[in-house]
């Protein structure tokens, strides 16, 4: 895209999404946790209930270790900050965003990345056995994981020839309705990796402290209070994100396109609302099928997900397409 | 006139010593000798550089800028080493290994060296070149034999078998030589052995005969140079002398046996034009390169180890005498100047060294940096120049020679590479230890000398960096009419 | 076969003489003989230069005979059997060769040294221009000799005969060598001797023997 | 730009003279601590200052020639000042400052050279490395070469007295003794019989394509064995643990990138146009020396080892970028060529900035605690936090995070493999895309590796009670720190800038400058915007609004009472700084998953253990399958070859005889 000065229908497009972004995300993972429990016949918890339990962090007093380090306390601003600005970037409902000249899906990456470095040395900071477990664990999967996304964005870069994000899935939503088979292999990656990047099933289970098994919750141990609550909100937003960046690629439909109008995002909202719900479901029903690997098998599972991207890029470069 | 000086002054050093070597102050004397040695060749240099070659004493004598050089840089050396071997001896004496009645030897001796040396570069009779060659022999082997050990007389038995053997091949090379020339330049025989003449009527030699004298010689003086496999004599002979005699054995004979082989490689390739000459120079080249480095690898004596590192080096030399051409000539000349000062003021430094360990097995010599920071930093930096590091000038010539190899030569370059790999390794691996670490020697009795190490690394350094344009220019004009233009 | 001058005759034979002597001392076991052959080969040379120097009348070579005569059949023979008899060195040690196979390869390299001798023959203008084979034959037998020895005084009388087969090469190839280089050669020939003494006087206090077995520690082999 | 009063090359010269007086002046009171360090160091970063300053002006004007009155008599020595002289000036000036400052406090009397001498080394680094870049001829490229392994090798060996220290030392100076002689045989060929040593006769020499293959490969060899690519690298986690901190910075953050100037000088400058399957060579080594690098640091556990391997990475990515841009350039795709050149000469002026930073951390951790090893330091963020917040600023940068400098390149090097699918070469244009993966897996490798090198240092508990006694560095080492850290924050937010003087490299060597079509000071776009566009300002400035609105929100709505309390734990109780993740606990998945890259020994404790005791050790695999045996084999061949040598006159004799013989024969037959 050219680079125009943003007018103000795109700051607000900007905004907007953002804004969206924040409400919408603890309800995503309301909903999916909503689907968990009637798959696996429970009674479903509140949809709303991740708000409340935000807004009840956020009043609490925040206990912090003797020997946590100003970094301890930086970091939960830092991954949440990451989080919302990686929101800002991808086009969940509009393509012309004005941030998205500033950083590209490499750079994206690069603001995961980031999250999660944050994220482990806070976790290493207070010095606990479970908090560098935990982080020891997240780099684990984070070294995989990261490249995977990379390729994964890189076939996707290379079908559209560009990195920016919207451009790509501009790209891919206008030209006529095509098989993309290295798409396909790129869409298991990309899903093997959501799962490992948002801490689910099989890879880790956000729903327990058993040591054996924990990776992210073992790192946010030490948070309390508003702390913990920005880190709970970061991570509903990471997996909205996530969510979105996979409908950018891969069902790209929707989106609003070209010139913005008020129309157009209108339209697009209801679309995302849609595919929000679908994907709910989807992510709860493998999350429910699927059962929890043993940690030493998650690189093997990561390494699929890597192993199917780099198919995929082999795809596209053999078949061009 | 400058010429019958540096002639006549060592040899009227030795008669002197003869009588009145038990002197305590011979070794000032000795010095005195060199130094007038020294500034008469300065004053020889001069005048060549002025009115150009010099043919004296109907013709029996021939200075030119090839050998000009060479003198100068003899007298330089011998004048040095006196200067080094004061203390050094003197401390010999305290430690009770040499007699006052060997000291005279030791002087006269020394004289008598420098005199033979002299007569061989400056002679233009390729006999009297051979006698001046057989006498170096004999005034070296008692000079080996000094302390009596059984070892140095085992050394020094060597040393003279099989040299005089050499030596012998190289006399009939001669005689070979001359049969050739006396059917050129008719048979009234004296000026068929000079080698001015020789080389004004080298086209008309006989080449097949040439051959067979090329032979001879090479075989004959290649011993003296230390050209594997003819080298077995060169380790021991400098390992078991005093350090000094190890130093001017290293520093300037084998350069004279060098200058020897190369006067007659002018003549041969002049005669006929098949590689061969320069095949077989640079075979031996290769040859001394490769086995002088694996030699390296398993000494355990420090002199012999800077001795197996000079048969290196004259491998290098006589490989690029081989490959001819100007460069590589030029390379060659500078090689054998710098080789000869850095190899000279390394044993220098290993000689105090040894004396201060009491040793010169290299396991007993330790931390020189600790004790005495000159004498160490002098062989490490000595060491570093030997194996070719710049900013020293033995990198200069290694430099010119391999990339001439490179270009001339490059089945060569993998042996030259391997070899100085190894090379390196090997004396490296065997000097850091000596230098650096704990240390346990002890103090020496006399202050050592060490001016003459650092003259010489300052000189090496220059010629690193900075060829002085007279110095440039005899090398030029010796390169262009060895290697041809 | 065509019938020589009597000056010729005298040459090749002496030529011949040298050869037989070569082999002589090449299979000569008792030190004390091997010096008087060596001695014998001086006198050959001698005769073969005076009769050269009576064929050619160059008046040099008439010194240069009697020069031979007074170093290699007096002097040097002087010395060596007083040497002997001082250090009571008689016998050689069985030869690392044993004495038929050193023939055996010496008759190998008489005939090296003839097709060595080849190229130059055909160029020499002397009278002896034959005999120059032998003499390259000479010097090498005597390297052979060296080798093959265990005492340091045969190996030192190998290497005297060696300088005497130089010499005969001279005289066969170019009717020896200018004055300056022959009285150069002589001289040290005579110091090398000198030093020899020395030497062996050394050693023998060293090793008490002169058995060449002491003189192999230094070595890079262990 | 504007022009200086004297020209930049005099100028340049006459710093490098400076240094030379400078490091004279340390010989003038050796022993003096308060001369050296208060003194010379701080005036020799000056001029390091100074040298930048030159280097930036004279990036645009064209290049300068000079003629020494020094070298050989027919090869005086040349200089010259072209663009990518001035660049890697540049570099060597920036960083070298800041190294310099941080020297000057670090330098204490104790053991080893002293520090006059030391300083005098120090300083003839520095002027080798100033006078590579300046050479123009094959004589004074080699001479400054040289000259910098030995200064270095001898500051590598200050405490000569620890024999481990001294075995390092060896292997280095024998590495770059080997690297430089190949190097030398590649002057060799590439005067190309002229016998004129000047780079003007060899850009002029006309080389066979199989000389020039050969000079190309042949400095491969020489250079990559400076560089430390795999597997000539063994020397490098040697070398730089044993060095004292400022020059393991020196060696690591400068000297390193010598070597890759050196490749780029002779590839693209000397040899003219490269072929384009060169560049393949140097990427498959690249790409291989990254990841291995990588890997290998995650299992460190002592901190400069740790760096030391993480240098062999980024040179592996700075190869890669190089030998993608020789391939583009060789398939005739000038662009991208260039942006993959420019990635290269990015990311090395980022890892100069960044792991000097990090090594001056690591020494002033050592100063202040005695301990390389990982497995004993921790929670020191408390103790010394000027040190921990700059190792964070280096340790971030170096993981490649946005929006400091380590993503930037990253970012510029993926843009250019995207296009690597263009290449005119079936099958190379496929395999090439694949090696993306490998950056990438690199890239978040060195995420891993730094993580764990500050998480473990800085991070927890201290693992000592000596640790107590830790002190933050002094006044000095901190403007040390700071100038590396705000260049490493620079660097990374100012990329179209770096770009832009790094694009007179691309013009005056392929004549190809990177263009921004239109696009805004802020906005990094070497390639059309449509297709990628990075503004890290942009995007910095966003995530500190949203930070910050965070914070104000968060206070505005609700209190910030804080308790201080014991940790939490999960309600475990009596933790103690032992059950803390070690530094082998944290390299363990690596260990796992890379297991084929090491050849580990393990000593697991039994059950009945009365103390149970684990170890394990690492070890590289390429040097004992490589370098042990290779030793041997010398070691073999020179017992060989001493059987010649075996005392007996008579077999003398016989050598002699043998040798008359085959001559006389060869003479003979021919």
């Amino acid at each position: 895209m050219s680079i125009m000065t943003p007018g103000i229908i795109e700051i607000v497009t900007q905004v907007l999404e953002v804004v969206a972004a924040l409400a919408a995300a603890p309800l995503f993972l309301g909903w999916v946790n909503q689907c968990r429990a009637w798959l696996s016949n429970r009674r479903a918890p509140s949809i709303w209930l991740p708000y409340r339990n935000i807004r009840k962090l956020f009043d609490k007093d925040a206990v912090l270790a003797e020997n946590a380090s100003p970094l301890f306390r930086i970091a939960p601003y830092v991954v949440f900050g990451t989080m919302v600005v990686a929101a800002g970037i991808i086009p969940s409902m509009g393509t012309r965003l004005p941030l998205v000249i500033a950083a590209d899906a490499i750079a994206l990456v690069g603001l995961f990345a980031t999250a999660r470095v944050f994220l482990s040395l806070a976790a290493m900071d207070v010095g606990t056995a479970f908090g560098t477990l935990g982080a020891r664990r997240e780099m684990m999967v984070g070294f995989l994981a990261e490249p995977a996304l990379l390729m994964v964005i890189f076939v996707a870069s290379m079908i559209s020839a560009t990195t920016a994000l919207p451009a790509i899935s501009e790209h891919l939503a206008t030209q006529a309705l095509g098989i993309y088979p290295s798409l396909a292999f790129t869409a298991i990656a990309f899903t093997l990796v959501l799962l490992a990047e948002n801490a689910r099933i099989p890879v880790d289970n956000p729903a327990t402290h058993l040591e054996l098994t924990m990776i992210h919750e073992a790192m946010l141990l030490e948070y309390s209070a508003r702390h913990l609550a920005l880190m709970e909100w970061a991570s509903a937003l990471r997996l909205f994100n996530y969510a979105c960046i996979g409908f950018a690629l891969f069902v790209p439909w929707g989106v609003a396109t070209g010139q913005i109008g008020p129309i157009a995002l209108a339209l697009s909202i209801p679309v995302l609302v849609a595919k929000l719900v679908v994907a709910g479901g989807a992510l709860a029903l493998i999350e429910t099928l699927s059962a929890k690997l043993r940690v030493m098998r998650a690189p093997e599972f990561l390494a699929t997900a890597f192993l199917f991207a780099v198919l995929g890029l082999l795809v596209h470069v053999l078949l061009g397409a | 006139m400058e010429l019958l000086l540096v002639l006549a002054l060592p040899a009227a050093g030795a008669m002197v010593f003869g009588f009145l070597g038990a002197r305590r102050e011979a070794a000032e004397i000795n010095v005195a000798f060199s130094l007038g040695t020294f500034l008469a060749a300065c004053a020889l240099t001069v005048r060549v550089i002025n009115h150009g070659n010099q043919l004296v004493a109907h013709e029996q004598f021939f200075v030119d800028p090839f050998n000009v050089f060479l003198v100068t840089l003899t007298a330089f050396v011998g004048l040095t080493t006196s200067l080094f071997s004061r203390p050094y001896m003197r401390v010999e004496m305290a430690h009770g290994r040499v007699t006052a009645g060997r000291l005279r030897l030791y002087h006269s001796m020394y004289q008598m060296f420098m005199f033979t040396m002299l007569l061989a570069l400056t002679t233009n009779n390729m006999g009297l070149l051979w006698v001046a060659m057989e006498a170096a022999t004999l005034s070296t082997v008692l000079l080996v034999t000094l302390y009596r050990t059984p070892a140095s007389l085992e050394a020094g038995w060597k040393y003279f078998i099989l040299c005089g053997v050499g030596i012998a091949q190289a006399l009939f090379g001669t005689i070979l030589l001359y049969f050739a020339a006396e059917r050129v330049l008719g048979a009234e025989g004296v000026t068929a052995l000079l080698w001015t003449h020789l080389d004004a009527v080298r086209s008309q030699l006989e080449p097949a005969v040439l051959a067979l004298a090329f032979v001879f010689l090479l075989v004959g003086y290649g011993t003296k140079v230390g050209l594997a496999p003819l080298h077995s004599w060169l380790p021991d002979a400098h390992a078991e002398g005093p350090t000094p005699i190890s130093a001017v054995l290293s520093g300037l004979l084998l350069n004279v046996a060098i200058y020897a082989v190369v006067r007659c490689k002018v003549l041969v390739e002049g005669a006929f034009h098949s590689p061969l000459p320069s095949r077989m120079l640079m075979g031996f080249g290769l040859l001394s390169v490769v086995l002088g480095a694996f030699f390296l690898f398993r000494q355990r004596d420090i002199k012999r180890l800077f001795a197996y590192s000079s048969i290196e080096h004259m491998g290098i030399i006589t490989f690029a005498f081989g490959m001819g051409g100007p460069v590589a000539t030029f390379a060659a000349l500078l090689h054998m100047t710098v080789h000869s000062l850095t190899k000279s003021s390394i044993f220098f430094t290993v000689g105090h060294a040894a004396q201060k360990a009491g040793s010169q097995l290299m396991d007993n010599i330790r931390g020189l940096i600790t004790l005495s920071p000159t004498v160490g930093w002098g062989l490490m930096l000595g060491a570093l120049a030997i194996l070719g590091l710049p900013p020293f000038g033995v990198f200069a010539s290694e430099f010119l020679i391999i990339t001439t190899a490179m270009r001339e030569q490059p089945w060569a370059t993998p042996i030259l590479l391997i070899a100085l790999g190894v090379a390196f390794a090997a004396i490296f691996g065997r000097v850091q230890p000596m230098v650096f670490g704990e240390t346990d020697a002890l103090r020496l009795p006399h202050p050592p000398a060490l001016l003459p190490v650092f003259a010489h690394l300052a000189i090496v350094l220059l010629l690193g960096l900075y060829v002085p344009p007279y110095l440039a220019h005899w090398y030029q004009a010796a390169a262009s009419f060895i290697g041809g233009p | 076969m065509t019938h020589l001058p009597l000056d010729l005759q005298l040459l090749n034979a002496c030529a011949a003489l040298m050869l037989l002597l070569a082999f002589a001392m090449l299979s000569q076991r008792r030190i004390v003989s091997l010096v008087n052959l060596y001695a014998t080969q001086g006198a050959v040379l001698a005769a073969t230069t005076l009769v050269v120097a009576w064929r050619t009348g160059e008046g040099h070579l008439y010194f240069s005979a009697v020069l031979t005569v007074a170093v290699k059949v007096a002097f040097l023979p002087w010395l060596l059997h007083r040497l002997i008899r001082r250090l009571q060195v008689y016998w050689d040690t069985e030869p690392l060769l044993n004495i038929s196979g050193t023939m055996l390869l010496g008759l190998v390299i008489v005939v090296f040294a003839f097709a060595l001798a080849q190229p130059i023959t055909q160029l020499a203008n002397t009278a002896m221009r034959d005999a120059i084979g032998i003499a390259i034959a000479v010097v090498l037998l005597a390297f052979l000799m060296m080798i093959t020895r265990r005492k340091a005084m045969s190996q030192v009388i190998g290497f005297l005969s060696m300088e005497n087969g130089l010499f005969f090469g001279a005289m066969s190839a170019t009717y020896g060598m200018p004055m300056v280089v022959e009285l150069g050669v002589a001289l040290d020939v005579l110091v090398a001797m000198l030093v020899l003494g020395v030497f062996f006087f050394q050693i023998r206090e060293q090793f008490d023997s002169l058995d060449l077995h002491h003189l192999e520690s230094l070595k890079e082999l262990e | 730009m504007t022009s200086l009063p004297i020209s930049a090359l005099s100028a340049c010269l006459g710093v490098l003279g400076l240094w030379v007086l400078l490091g004279l002046g340390g010989l003038v009171r050796p022993m003096s601590v308060k001369l050296v360090g208060r003194t010379l160091f701080p005036l020799s970063a000056l001029c390091s200052i100074a040298l930048s300053v030159i280097a930036v002006l004279s990036l645009a004007v064209p290049a300068e020639h000079a003629v020494l009155p020094i070298g050989l008599p027919d090869l005086p020595m040349h200089v010259r000042l072209d663009a990518l002289s001035s660049v890697f000036l540049l570099l060597l000036g920036a960083s070298s400052a800041g190294i310099s400052v941080f020297a000057a406090g670090y330098f204490r009397r104790g053991e080893g050279t002293p520090p006059g001498l030391m300083c005098l080394q120090y300083h003839l680094f520095l002027v080798s490395m100033g006078f590579i870049l300046l050479a123009d001829d094959a004589y004074a490229f080699m001479v400054a070469w040289e000259t910098m392994a030995i200064s270095s090798y001898f500051l590598v060996t200050t405490q000569h007295r620890i024999p481990e220290i001294r075995r390092a030392g060896f292997i280095y100076l024998l590495m770059a003794h080997v690297g430089a002689i190949s190097v030398l045989l590649m002057f060799g060929v590439l005067q190309g019989g002229s016998w004129h040593f000047t780079f003007d006769a060899m850009r002029a020499a006309h080389l066979g394509p199989g000389w020039a293959a050969a000079a190309f490969l042949l400095a491969l060899l020489g250079f990559g064995a400076k560089a430390g690519l795999v597997p000539m690298h063994v020397w490098l986690p040697e070398a730089h643990p044993a060095a004292p901190s400022p020059v393991s910075a020196l060696m690591s953050g400068v000297m390193l990138k010598m070597a890759v100037y050196g490749m780029i000088r002779v590839t693209f400058d000397l040899l003219g146009t490269p072929v384009w399957w060169w560049g393949l060579v140097p990427l498959t080594v690249g790409l291989v020396s990254s990841l291995y690098g990588a890997v290998f640091a995650a299992v460190q556990t002592d901190m400069k080892r740790l760096l030391a391997y993480s240098s062999i990475e980024n040179l592996g990515l700075a190869f890669t970028g190089f030998g993608l841009s020789v391939v583009f350039y060789g398939a005739g795709m000038r662009i991208p060529a260039a942006l993959a050149l420019a990635a290269t000469l990015y990311h090395c002026l980022n890892h100069s900035f960044m792991k000097s930073l990090l090594f001056l951390g690591t020494g002033s951790v050592l100063h202040a605690t005695g301990e390389r090893n990982l497995g004993r330091l921790g929670g020191l963020i408390h103790r010394m936090p000027w040190v921990a917040w700059a190792s964070l600023l280096g340790a971030l940068a170096i993981a490649g995070l946005p929006p400091l400098n380590g993503f930037v390149s990253e970012w510029l090097l993926l843009q250019s493999f995207m296009f690597s699918d263009r290449i005119p070469h079936e099958f190379v244009n496929l395999l090439i895309p694949m090696s993306t993966a490998v950056v990438a897996l690199a890239a978040a490798l060195a995420g891993y590796v730094m993580v764990k090198f500050f998480g473990v240092i800085f991070l927890g508990q201290p693992r000592e009670n000596s640790l107590a006694s830790a002190h933050d560095c002094g006044l000095l080492e901190r403007f040390g720190l700071v100038w590396l850290g705000l260049g490493c924050v620079a660097l990374g937010l100012a990329p179209v800038q770096v770009l832009r003087a790094l694009s007179h490299v691309t013009r005056e060597l392929m004549g190809i400058s990177l263009s921004q079509q239109g696009s805004p000071w802020w906005l990094l776009a070497p390639v059309p915007t449509r297709q990628a566009s990075y503004g890290p300002l942009v995007f910095f400035l966003a995530t500190a609004l949203v930070v910050a609105l965070t914070v104000l929100a968060v206070r505005l709505f609700y209190h910030q009472r804080v308790r201080r309390g014991p940790a939490w734990d999960c309600g475990f109780g009596g933790r103690t700084a032992r059950m803390q993740d070690t530094a082998e606990g944290f390299g363990q998945p690596i260990r796992n998953i890379f297991q084929s890259f090491f050849s580990i020994e393990r000593e697991l404790p039994t059950p009945f253990d009365r103390a149970p005791h684990y170890r394990i050790a690492i070890a590289d695999r390429i040097w004992r399958g490589l370098y042990q045996p290779l030793g041997r084999l010398v070691q073999r061949l020179a017992d060989v070859v001493a059987v010649l040598q075996q005392g007996r006159i008579s077999v003398y004799l016989l050598y002699s005889f043998g040798t008359l013989i085959v001559l006389l024969a060869l003479a003979l037959v021919s």
